[in-house]
C-alpha cells in the first residue's frame, strides 16, 4: 500500500500535475505518524501510511488554496473535503484525491501513555498491536484501541477519489452505542463526567487547530466584544467553549476524531460531537459531508422539522 | 553527601513539610504529597512541568471595585511556600531560565518572585531519560545539581543527597541523617556516567550564529508546513513564559487576570488596527525558534531550551524540535 | 514595587480632536497629586478597569504640569470603553514606559519632525519639548499631514506654532479642500518639496506604515543618514516591561527597548513591525 | 425554597411574542415578575451562544419565544431557529443540565393570555428546580 502511494505521488509530482502531496511520514519514535507535505519527487520516499496516522489531512487544504494539491484521503477526509467545498473554502478541481480505504485509526496518545515506558517498536499483526518495550513484548487488541468514531464508522471508504489505493473495506456498521451508553446515566452523573472532562482542558486549542472544519479566522473564543468566553480556567468557561464549539460543528463535524486524538490532556470530545451527529441523523436524517451541493444543516430547514419540544 | 533509606523517608518528609507544601511528581502534574511514601514517585517526566507552580496558567493580578466614577483596587499576590521534591535537572534549569526573564532587569515580577523566593527545589537525578530527551545538548545532564537547592540521587534503596545552595544546606543541616558511604558514592559515579551517556546529544554548535543569518530563509515555510498553530508546545514547555493580561468584569467589580499565552497563536501579536506583524505560521515559528536559540542567548548567554522533549510528545502532529535544529544546521545559506 | 499595579488618574478634560469623533483626547491628573516625569516619546499603559489595558503614547510635554494628555483612536474594547468615559472617571496609568526620543542626542542639532494622521501624539510632545528648550536646538521643522483638515490633531497648538517665528510648520492634506490654503499632497511629496537640509540634523518620522514606507526613501535622497532618522514603532503590548514576550523584534522588546528606534537599528532586525 | 425568586431571561421576537406580552399587559392579565425581557427582531436572531452565556452569567433559566411556524415576519426565521434550539436543548440536557432550564414557545401577537400562561408555567417549573447548582461561575 505504501509503495503504491509513493508511486502515485512520484508520478503526480514528477509530471507536475500537482505542486504538493499531502500525506504522512513516520514520526519521532514508534506509534506516531505525522502529516507531511511532499514537494519534490525525492521527498516522496518519506511518505508512508498506517493506522497511527491520526490527523485528518483536510485541515491543511485551505492553506494550499493557491496550489494544486494531492491529498491522501480516508472516508472522513473526503467528507471533510465535501463540507469545505460546500462552505466555499476550497475547490474540488484543484484537489487530486488519493483515496485510502480505512480500517480505523488508533488512539496513539492514549496507548502510548498507557504503556508508560519507552516503546522500542510497534507492529500490527493479526488484529493485534505488538508493542516492544525494553522489558517485554506487549500485545493489545487492535479493536480495543480504535478511535471511537472509527469503531462505528459508516464511511470508511473515500466517497470519491481520483485514484484508489487498495481494496474497499466493509463498513463496520454505524450506530452510536457510546452516546446511548452515556445517555443511560442519570443527569447528575452525566454532569459530573462532563465537568471532569472539560476541566482537564488547558486551552491550547489543539482541538480547534487540528479540526478541518475550524477554519475561521476569528474564533468566538477569542472575541472580546462580546466576550463569549472569559479568560482563565473557570469550569463554566471551559464547558462553554467546548459546548459552543460542538454547536458550531453541528452538521459539519465529519466524525474523524482528530480533535480528541490530538488533545494533550486527553479530553473526551467525541461523546459531544457524536451526540449531535446522532441527533441529526436520527431526527433530521442529516449526515454531514455526503454531498458538496447540500447546504449546511443550519442553513436550511424543513417545515416538518421536530418541534414538539416547543411550548 | 547524606543518606537516608527509602523506607525511612518520613525522616526528611517531616522537615520538608515544616518548610511548607511538599510537591511530588505525579503522572500529570506536580501535586501535594499527603504521605512520605509519595516521595517515592517513579514518574520520570511529569507531563505538566513545575512551571505550573511558579507561573500558574491563571493568576489574578489585581482585584478592583467600581463605585460610580471611582475605582479602588488591591493587589492579589498569590504566595506559595514549599519544596518541589524530585524535580529533575532539566526542569530546575528551566526555572533558572524563567528567573532570567522574571527577576532580571528593571521591572521585577513581584508575583513570580513571591513564589520563587519561598520555593525550594529538591532535585533528584533523572534515572530514566527517554528517547525524546536531549538535555546533554545544553551543557548539563541528568545528574547536574547546580540548578537545585538540594540535590539527590536514588541509589538502590537509598536516597543520597546534599545541600547545594545556602538555603538547601540549612535545611539539610538540621536533618537526622547519616553520611553516605564510600561504595554508595562510587556506585553513584558509575550511574552518572552510564545514564548521562544514554542521553542522545545533539551537535548544535554555532546554531545561534547560523540562525542570525537565516531570517529570510525559506526553511521557515518548510518547518511550519505541518504545524497546526495550536499552543500545546509552548504550554507544556518548561521554559516558555509568555503571558496575556486581561480584565474580567462583574457588576461593579472585577479582576485583572494573567493567563498564559502562546507565540503560536495569531492573536498573540494582532494589533487593534488589524495589522499583524507575524501574520503567518512561518513567522511565528521563526520567532519561537529564534527566541529559544538566538534571542535568549543574545540577551542572557543561555539557550531558552533545556531539551526535555515535552514539545515533541504533546505536539498533535509530532513536530520534532531536534530535527528542526538539525535542519537549520544543515540548511545552506543563500547569498 | 509592583510593576503591574497602576497609579490612579482622574480624567480632567476630554475633547474630540477629529470631526469624525473617532479621536478623543484625555487630560489626566494624578489622584495622589504626583505627576510623573517622562521623556517625549514614552508611553503609558492606560487601564480601564474591567476592560483591560492598552498602550498610548504621551501627547503632553514634560513641562505641561496640568496633566498627562493622551489621544485615543476608537478601535477596540479598551479604547471603546475609554471613549465612553467622562470627566471625573478614574483610570489606571502605568508608566512612563519605553525609551523615548533621544532628546539629549538632538542637542545642538536641527530636528525635522514628520508626522501623519493620528500618530502625531508623541510628536506633539517632542515639538513642545524642543520649543520649551528652544535654545538647545537648531532649526525645527514640522511636516504634518492628514487625509483632510478635520483629521488634523491639536489645532490650537498648530495655530500657535504657525504664529511663532522659531519653528517651520508645514501642514498638508491629501486632496484639495475649500478654505484650505496650505500644502496639498501626501507627506512624502511635501517633504521632498520642503527639502529640509540634512546638515547637522535629525529626522523623526511617525505615521501609518504606508506613509513611513514612502517617506524613508525621500529622507535618504535628501541625505539623511540612517542613524539620524528615528521612528516610533507600534506593537501589541500587554506587560509594558519586557516580560510577557509578544512585542519583541529580534531580541529587543518594543515596550522596553523601544518604541523609538533609529533606522540603523531597525535595519539589523527582522521586519516584524 | 418558598422565597426563591428565579431570574428568567426571556428573549421575545418583536413581531409576535413581544406584542403578545404587550397584549397581556394591556389586558391586565397577571403573570409572574420573574421574567426579564429582551426584545429581538426575530427568534432566528437568537444565537445559541446567547443562551449558554446567559446561563453561565447567572440567570436561572432562559425562555425564548417567537412567532408560530408560518407566521414569521421574515417568513422563515423561526424555522431556522427551531433547528438550532433543538440541537442546543438536547445537547445541554445530554451533558447533564437539568431539564427545565431552557424553554421555547411560539406565542402570537394576539395570544396575551397564552403568553401569561406560559410565563406562569415556566416560572413554576424553574421554581420547582430551585437555584442552579450546575454551570455556576466560581467568581
Amino acid at each position: 500500500m505504501v509503495e503504491k502511494i509513493r508511486e502515485i505521488a512520484r508520478k503526480l509530482l514528477g509530471e507536475g500535475k500537482v505542486d504538493v502531496v499531502l500525506g504522512y511520514e513516520k514520526g519521532t519514535g514508534p506509534l506516531s505518524e505525522r502529516p507531511f507535505v511532499a514537494r519534490t519527487v525525492e521527498e516522496v520516499e518519506k511518505l508512508t501510511y498506517s493506522p497511527f496516522a491520526i490527523q485528518n489531512l483536510a485541515t491543511y487544504l485551505p492553506r494550499f488554496n493557491n496550489n494544486k494539491v494531492a491529498i491522501l484521503a480516508r472516508g472522513c477526509t473526503t467528507r471533510a473535503i465535501n463540507v469545505l467545498i460546500s462552505e466555499g473554502q476550497i475547490e474540488r478541481d484543484k484537489i487530486y484525491v488519493i483515496g485510502i480505504p480505512c480500517n480505523g485509526v488508533i488512539k496513539t496518545r492514549e496507548l502510548r501513555e498507557s504503556i508508560g515506558e519507552e516503546i522500542e517498536d510497534v507492529s500490527i499483526q493479526n488484529g493485534e498491536i505488538v508493542i516492544k518495550t525494553p522489558k517485554e513484548e506487549k500485545k493489545v487488541k487492535f479493536e480495543d484501541w480504535l478511535n471511537i468514531s472509527c469503531k462505528y464508522c459508516e464511511y470508511p471508504n473515500p466517497l470519491f477519489y481520483d485514484v484508489l489505493v487498495g481494496e474497499e473495506v466493509k463498513p463496520r456498521g454505524g450506530g452510536y452505542p457510546d452516546v446511548e451508553e452515556y445517555e443511560k446515566l442519570d443527569e447528575d452523573e452525566r454532569w459530573e463526567i462532563f465537568e471532569a472532562e472539560m476541566s482537564k482542558c488547558v486551552r491550547c486549542y489543539a482541538c480547534r487547530q487540528s479540526c478541518p472544519m475550524c477554519y475561521c479566522e476569528h474564533c468566538f473564543v477569542d472575541s472580546t466584544e462580546p466576550r463569549w468566553i472569559e479568560p482563565g480556567f473557570d469550569k463554566t468557561d471551559l464547558e462553554s467553549w467546548h459546548l459552543i464549539r460542538v454547536l458550531h460543528m453541528a452538521g459539519r463535524c465529519v466524525d474523524c476524531g482528530t480533535c480528541e486524538l490530538v488533545c494533550p490532556e486527553g479530553v473526551k470530545l467525541l461523546f459531544l460531537t457524536r451526540k449531535v451527529a446522532r441527533d441529526l441523523k436520527r431526527d433530521f436524517d442529516y449526515v454531514s459531508g455526503l454531498n458538496p451541493e447540500k447546504p449546511p444543516f443550519f442553513g436550511e430547514f424543513r417545515y416538518d422539522d421536530k418541534g414538539d419540544f416547543i411550548l | 553527601m547524606k543518606r537516608v533509606p527509602l523506607s525511612e523517608l518520613e525522616r526528611i518528609y517531616e522537615a520538608l513539610k515544616n518548610y511548607g507544601n511538599v510537591w511530588v511528581r505525579k503522572k500529570n502534574a506536580y501535586e501535594t504529597a499527603e504521605t512520605p511514601e509519595e516521595l517515592l514517585s517513579t514518574v520520570s517526566k511529569v507531563k505538566k512541568p513545575a512551571k505550573f507552580i511558579l507561573l500558574p496558567e491563571e493568576e489574578p493580578l489585581l482585584a478592583f471595585v467600581q463605585d460610580g466614577k471611582n475605582v479602588t483596587f488591591q493587589e492579589t499576590i498569590r504566595e506559595a511556600k514549599g519544596v518541589i521534591f524530585g524535580i529533575p535537572p532539566c526542569e530546575a534549569k528551566a526555572i533558572s531560565l524563567l528567573d532570567l526573564n522574571f527577576l532580571q532587569g528593571e521591572g521585577e515580577d513581584v508575583y513570580y518572585k513571591k513564589r520563587r523566593e519561598n520555593i525550594l527545589l529538591f532535585g533528584l537525578a533523572c534515572l530514566a531519560p527517554d528517547s525524546r530527551c536531549f538535555c546533554t545538548t545544553f551543557g548539563y545532564g541528568p545528574f547536574t545539581e547546580s540548578f537545585t537547592d538540594i540535590f539527590g540521587v536514588v541509589v538502590d534503596d537509598m536516597l543520597l543527597f546534599e545541600g547545594i545552595t545556602e538555603k538547601g544546606k540549612d535545611l539539610v543541616k538540621n536533618l537526622d541523617v547519616e553520611d553516605a558511604k564510600g561504595e554508595e558514592l562510587k556506585k553513584l559515579e558509575a550511574m552518572k556516567k552510564e545514564i548521562t551517556e544514554r542521553v542522545k546529544k545533539l551537535d548544535i554548535q554555532g546554531i545561534q550564529e547560523k540562525l542570525a543569518r537565516m531570517m529570510d530563509s525559506e526553511i521557515w515555510d518548510r518547518i511550519s508546513s505541518s504545524c497546526l498553530g495550536c499552543g500545546a508546545c509552548t504550554y507544556y514547555c518548561p521554559t516558555c513564559y509568555c503571558f496575556d493580561i486581561q480584565d474580567v468584569e462583574r457588576p461593579n467589580w472585577g479582576y485583572r487576570l494573567r493567563t498564559w499565552d502562546s507565540c503560536m497563536f495569531t492573536l498573540y501579536t494582532l494589533e487593534g488596527s488589524g495589522h499583524n506583524p507575524r501574520p503567518e505560521l512561518k513567522y511565528r515559528w521563526r520567532n519561537r525558534l529564534m527566541h529559544k536559540f538566538n534571542y535568549y542567548p543574545v540577551l542572557y548567554q543561555e539557550f531558552g531550551c533545556v531539551g526535555c522533549g515535552r514539545c515533541i510528545e504533546v505536539c498533535p502532529v509530532n513536530i520534532d524540535i531536534r530535527e528542526i535544529l538539525m535542519e537549520v544546521k544543515n540548511e545552506p545559506i543563500r547569498a | 514595587m509592583n510593576p503591574y499595579a497602576p497609579e490612579l488618574y482622574r480624567i480632567k478634560k476630554t475633547v474630540f480632536e477629529s470631526d469624525d469623533f473617532t479621536l478623543k483626547s484625555f487630560l489626566l491628573e494624578p489622584v495622589n497629586g504626583n505627576m510623573m516625569d517622562f521623556i517625549p516619546g514614552q508611553f503609558c499603559e492606560i487601564s480601564v478597569f474591567g476592560k483591560g489595558e492598552a498602550p498610548f503614547g504621551i501627547a503632553s510635554a514634560p513641562h505641561e504640569k496640568e496633566g498627562l494628555l493622551f489621544t485615543v483612536n476608537r478601535v477596540g474594547l479598551v479604547t471603546g470603553a475609554l471613549h465612553e468615559m467622562e470627566e471625573g472617571h478614574i483610570v489606571g496609568i502605568r508608566g512612563p514606559l519605553g525609551n523615548g526620543y533621544p532628546v539629549d542626542e538632538f542637542k545642538g542639532k536641527s530636528v525635522v519632525i514628520i508626522g501623519g494622521g493620528f500618530a502625531f501624539t508623541t510628536l506633539r510632545s517632542l515639538t513642545l519639548y524642543l520649543l520649551e528648550n528652544r535654545k538647545d536646538y537648531g532649526k525645527i521643522t514640522v511636516i504634518y499631514g492628514a487625509r483632510r483638515p478635520g483629521l488634523l490633531l491639536y489645532k490650537e497648538d498648530l495655530a500657535n506654532w504657525e504664529k511663532r517665528g522659531d519653528i517651520e510648520l508645514h501642514l498638508t492634506v491629501d486632496t484639495e479642500f475649500p478654505e484650505w490654503d496650505k500644502h496639498v499632497g501626501f507627506v512624502p511629496q511635501v517633504l521632498e518639496k520642503v527639502a529640509p537640509s540634512p546638515e547637522n540634523a535629525y529626522a523623526v518620522v511617525c505615521g501609518p506604515p504606508v506613509m513611513i514606507k514612502f517617506t524613508l526613501p525621500v529622507l535618504a535622497k535628501l541625505g539623511f543618514e540612517k542613524d539620524k532618522v528615528y521612528t516610533s514603532l507600534e506593537r501589541r503590548m500587554k506587560c509594558g516591561i519586557g516580560k510577557c514576550g509578544r512585542c519583541n523584534i529580534g531580541p529587543y522588546y518594543v515596550c522596553k527597548d523601544g518604541p523609538v528606534f533609529s533606522l540603523a537599528q531597525l535595519e539589523k532586525l527582522p521586519k516584524e513591525y | 425554597m418558598a422565597d426563591y425568586e428565579p431570574k428568567i431571561l426571556t428573549i421575545l421576537c418583536n413581531w409576535c411574542s413581544y406584542a403578545g406580552a404587550d397584549l397581556a399587559g394591556t389586558s391586565r392579565i397577571q403573570y409572574p415578575s420573574n421574567i426579564r425581557v429582551v426584545r429581538v427582531p426575530c427568534s432566528g436572531r437568537v444565537n445559541p451562544q446567547f443562551i449558554v452565556k446567559a446561563l453561565r452569567d447567572g440567570v436561572d433559566a432562559v425562555w425564548i419565544s417567537g412567532c408560530h411556524p408560518g407566521d414569521c415576519h421574515y417568513i422563515t426565521g423561526n424555522y431556522f431557529a427551531r433547528r438550532r434550539f433543538y440541537v442546543l436543548k438536547d445537547l445541554l440536557e445530554y451533558v447533564g443540565l437539568e431539564k427545565g432550564r431552557i424553554h421555547f414557545s411560539w406565542v402570537s401577537a394576539s395570544e396575551g393570555k397564552r403568553f401569561a400562561d406560559i410565563a406562569t408555567l415556566v416560572t413554576k417549573e424553574v421554581k420547582k428546580l430551585g437555584p442552579r447548582k450546575k454551570f455556576v461561575k466560581r467568581r
